[in-house]
């Protein structure tokens, strides 16, 4: 196996965060094509702390866990939510940030609670965490149309389709839902008050390299500690939501 | 029946007919004899509206295909067209049809003839062109002169007015040619005008009634042979 | 997935995934296939029409059809239609975007298997009194149908595979279920069963078009 | 992304990266053209073989890569071959499932292509005591050249859209900066904007294979 | 120089040569002769290796091509068939090529020989047939007796020992066919031998040392015609 295990991250001297570039506010490009986003800020943070160069390598996110593996990259590091089932495949730091998984529809919306969603066309962005949240509460789950939820490749696609009448509601993270929501306009959505639980983003890395995740916590403890944390969750968020 | 005055077609630069003059009775069996690149398959093609001329008249059984270099509306040709039969010195058989069904299909789709009648037809013309065997074969089966004979026999079946064959004979042994030659002649009797392009000259004087010959694009012997019928 | 036995264990654990997932890509497939062929033998009857407006169009719309991808008309057809008012439900907006994509295609094979016919053909049928119609239909097309058995059957094939193109709109056909499945238990094998899904799936359409081309072999 | 004004303002700001997706997608296009074409000539080669096992050989190598999704591929190329020890990077890995995908079609296609020349030709040149060399370099494939044009030219313009499946490898071609833009902007605009650059690539590159093929109309 | 003995062949079901025995000294000229669809073509082609036969001894020149049902090696067969000339009754042309390109470009490739001699020796040919005018045209712009002039040219230009014409004078006038004659007898006395198949018993009396018959796949007449010269 080509794995890299018997070496840690933590000796290489360029680390290569692996990324979805369409993953706003958390990693994706801007108007210039360049890589920007809260998780990059925050990776840039961590190289300049521990003197190692960061490379940022676009990977399709349906393909990162392999990605990590095959060791095209040292890091998932993308809004990437920490669930059990990917625990098994990779290590997640601590959690860094606290999420949510909210339901939204149109704003002139009957739905006003998850038991509404009964018989009703529910969307979410394919394997993500929101499909995961959602499946946890099987009954819920169950009395979508369908039995399920139907799945896009981004948010931003079951927002359009929400838009066109086609599905009923969206369950997305809150991070993401909240950029696009106040992209295409607040006043055409509404957020319901129960959601699908709560959930936390970490950073992933090859499964037993448990020497670079202790090194990541430290650095980022730190961090958090003198205040580069705080100042990277203002610029993206306008107030420190990280943990 | 047939009366061409001036015509005149060019390939490019080249000036194929040179303005062609023709006349034929009806009922006149016309062979028309030349060297090789004479221009005789072009004349026969523009007989048929294959090949648009640049200039000239050709009259059709008192109906203008084209008349001083005008050609007559779709529906005329349409009409003067049904008239003509042709035999082409490549056959254009279908391929994808057997001989009996290459042979119908104009009768009964253009005619409406009954399927049946036109296949008692069919085999008739074949029994004396010796093709009954072959009936059912498919033109890539065939030897080159039972390819003719069909071609031929397509052709008959039409029973049309004007009949045009260019070299008809030339994958023919002399005996299915005098048989050719026979039918052609009982046509005639019929009221059917004929154009023979030939090279065979056993062949024209058993059949003509008038052999003319052209060469480099212009008729240069008008009454090479003549067998005293029609004047 | 420990050898042999892990692989089948997981197969069978899979398979009524994988099963959901071959009916999507079947219907897609079987419809867009009744639709659009016959479109496109309309389509090649316009491009070779001598008038010169039906002509131009049908030549812009095969070019436009044939230069952007596929998967982008299907977005514009589900999501953007809607911005101007039509709206169609997922299914029918994947098997319209189909249908007018691979319409064009077929046009054009069509179109080239009916100009490759000998001008011959054309000039016997001509001096027979054939109409246009007859010509076509009874002389013409039976000729060209032979030839674009070949092409027409890669494009079977390839439709097959572009099927998977859907997941775009949320449908849960063959390739996504193998994405989906591979991510979730980070390994290649459900892909691997995909792909043997869809080899058998093209093989035996590959056997049937063998078959037709077998039956047009009467003659030459 | 109001009116026509916005419009080109948008599309000013988008070009830079539009422009960068464009050199990716001409270099995959590119490069497998290159590699792909010689490729499917000996393949076609071997397929048309009188050995019965190259016969056999390439005759599955075109149905496993026609069979299969060109997507798969590339993971496979890309994510799987490392497990057995042999590790492309990004782009390379990309081209070599592209030319192995390719050379599999254009080989069907060249194959086609002889197979069509009418057996008169054959033996036209076997009469003259041609080696099967000279028949088939100086009679066969330049006739065979000509009727494939077409068939080649379709590929050529469907490879110019394959290239965008280089995303899942997570290369920038031009589809997948379209797809970024759209959903970070929320808006269907960098979705036609790309389009039109596919549509003026493909044009551009259906005028050059007409233009080819009107080389190739000195004889019929 | 050929002898072919009990040769048969079958195209499925149907046997078209039935033990065919044929013998042709060398620079003579046999011309066969027979109806429709008798097995002539077919004949032809079995002993240029065209058509496989299912039975027989076919030697040329002292080598077996076949020997009782049992073909040569493959290094043999090339050996054999480049002795043999043959003009198609389709022709054949290649049709990417003009008309010079067509003649010389066995001469160059099989034979070794340089480009200016081939040209210079297929610009001789096509000047006693007439088609120097058309040199650099391609068969499609070339008229049916053009067509097959140029099948003939092409088939001489390679000087074979053994000439095979399928109807070489079919789409010919009488002029060029006397021309066609000429050259094959100037030849012959040069040591060509040569078969041809033909209906034109004018040409055939003209060209032949000896006309032999063949009807249904059996040779039915082996001295319809001798002019005595070889006997
Ligand atoms: N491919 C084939 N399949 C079936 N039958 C065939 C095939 N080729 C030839 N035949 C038959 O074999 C017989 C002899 O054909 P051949 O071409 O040798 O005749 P031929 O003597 O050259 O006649 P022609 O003077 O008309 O050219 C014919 O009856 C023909 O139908
Ligand atoms: N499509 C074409 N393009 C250029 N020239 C052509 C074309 N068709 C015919 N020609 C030329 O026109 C002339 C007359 O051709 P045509 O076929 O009418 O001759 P023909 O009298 O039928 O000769 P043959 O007896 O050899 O069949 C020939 O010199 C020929 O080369
Ligand atoms: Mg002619
Ligand atoms: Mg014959």
């Amino acid at each position: 196996s080509p794995q890299k295990t018997s070496t840690s991250t933590l000796d290489q001297a360029t680390w290569v965060v692996g990324l979805d570039d369409s993953f706003a506010p958390m990693g994706f490009r801007d108007e210039k094509g360049e890589i920007v986003g809260f998780d990059v800020d925050l990776a840039k943070a961590l190289g300049e702390k521990l003197g190692k160069e960061i490379k940022f390598q676009p990977i399709d996110w349906s393909m990162k866990e392999t990605e990590l593996k095959a060791g095209n990259i040292d890091f998932i590091w993308n809004g990437y939510t920490i669930t059990e089932e990917r625990k098994e495949k990779v290590s997640f730091s601590n959690a860094y940030l606290n999420n949510s998984q909210i339901i939204v529809t149109l704003a002139d919306s009957a739905i006003e609670n998850k038991a509404d969603l009964k018989g009703k066309t529910v969307g979410a962005q394919s394997q993500s965490s929101a499909v995961t949240a959602m499946e946890k509460e099987t009954e819920v789950y169950s009395s979508f149309k369908g039995g399920k939820a139907v799945t896009f490749e981004s948010n931003d696609q079951a927002l359009m389709d929400l838009e066109a009448g086609r599905i009923d509601a969206v369950v997305a993270d809150e991070i993401l839902l909240r950029y696009y929501i106040a992209l295409k306009g607040e006043e055409k959505y509404k957020i319901l008050s129960e959601d699908f639980g709560n959930e936390q983003y970490g950073v992933g890395m090859r499964k037993d390299d448990l020497k670079m995740v202790e090194a990541f916590n430290k650095a980022y403890a730190e961090m958090k500690a003198d205040g580069t944390i705080k100042a990277i969750s203002e610029k993206w968020f306008g107030e420190d939501i990280t943990n | 029946m047939l009366k061409i005055q001036g015509l005149r077609k060019s390939f490019g630069d080249i000036e194929v007919l040179k303005g062609v003059n023709l006349e034929l009775k009806t009922g006149e069996i016309l062979v028309i004899v030349g060297p090789s690149g004479g221009g005789k398959t072009t004349l026969l093609r523009s007989i048929n509206y294959l090949e648009k001329c640049n200039a000239g008249t050709i009259e059709i059984d008192g109906k203008y295909l084209m008349h001083e270099g005008v050609y007559a509306s779709k529906g005329e040709l349409k009409e003067i067209r049904k008239m003509i039969g042709m035999v082409f010195q490549g056959f254009n058989l279908f391929p994808h049809m057997s001989v009996l069904e290459n042979i119908i299909e104009a009768p009964t789709r253009v005619f409406g003839k009954p399927k049946a009648k036109a296949i008692k037809e069919a085999q008739d013309i074949l029994g004396f062109l010796g093709l009954t065997e072959k009936e059912n074969s498919y033109p890539f089966e065939l030897s080159g002169g039972q390819k003719q004979r069909v071609a031929i026999a397509r052709a008959l079946a039409l029973e049309p007015k004007l009949m045009c064959f260019d070299e008809p004979t030339s994958a023919l042994d002399p005996a299915l040619t005098d048989e050719v030659a026979k039918v052609i002649k009982s046509l005639s009797q019929k009221g059917m005008s004929t154009l023979i392009i030939t090279h065979d000259m056993e062949f024209a004087k058993k059949a003509a009634d008038r052999i003319i010959s052209i060469d480099n694009g212009i008729i240069i012997d008008d009454h090479i042979y003549d067998n005293g019928i029609n004047d | 997935m420990n050898g042999i036995m892990g692989f089948f264990e997981y197969f069978t654990m899979l398979m009524p995934q994988v099963l959901h997932g071959l009916v999507v890509t079947m219907q897609i497939f079987g419809f867009t296939l009744i639709l659009s062929i016959p479109l496109g033998v309309i389509i090649a009857l316009g491009r070779l029409s001598k008038y010169k407006v039906i002509n131009w169009i049908t030549g812009i719309y095969i070019n436009i059809m044939r230069g952007t991808p596929l998967l982008l008309q299907i977005v514009f057809v589900f999501f953007g239609l809607p911005l101007i008012g039509i709206t169609f439900g997922r299914f029918s907006a994947a098997l319209f975007a189909f249908t007018l994509n691979y319409g064009a295609y077929f046009a054009e094979i069509f179109r080239a298997g009916i100009d490759s016919i000998d001008t011959g053909q054309y000039e016997g049928a001509e001096v027979l009194g054939l109409s246009p119609k007859d010509t076509f239909f009874r002389i013409i097309f039976p000729q060209a149908l032979k030839r674009v058995l070949p092409p027409v059957g890669n494009e079977v094939v390839t439709l097959v595979k572009d099927t998977a193109l859907v997941y775009i709109l949320g449908l849960d056909e063959l390739l996504k279920i193998g994405k989906i499945a591979s991510n979730r238990d980070a390994t290649l094998m459900p892909l691997v069963i995909v792909a043997l899904v869809y080899l058998v799936l093209t093989y035996i359409l590959s056997k049937i078009m063998t078959c037709i081309e077998t039956k047009y072999n009467y003659y030459r």
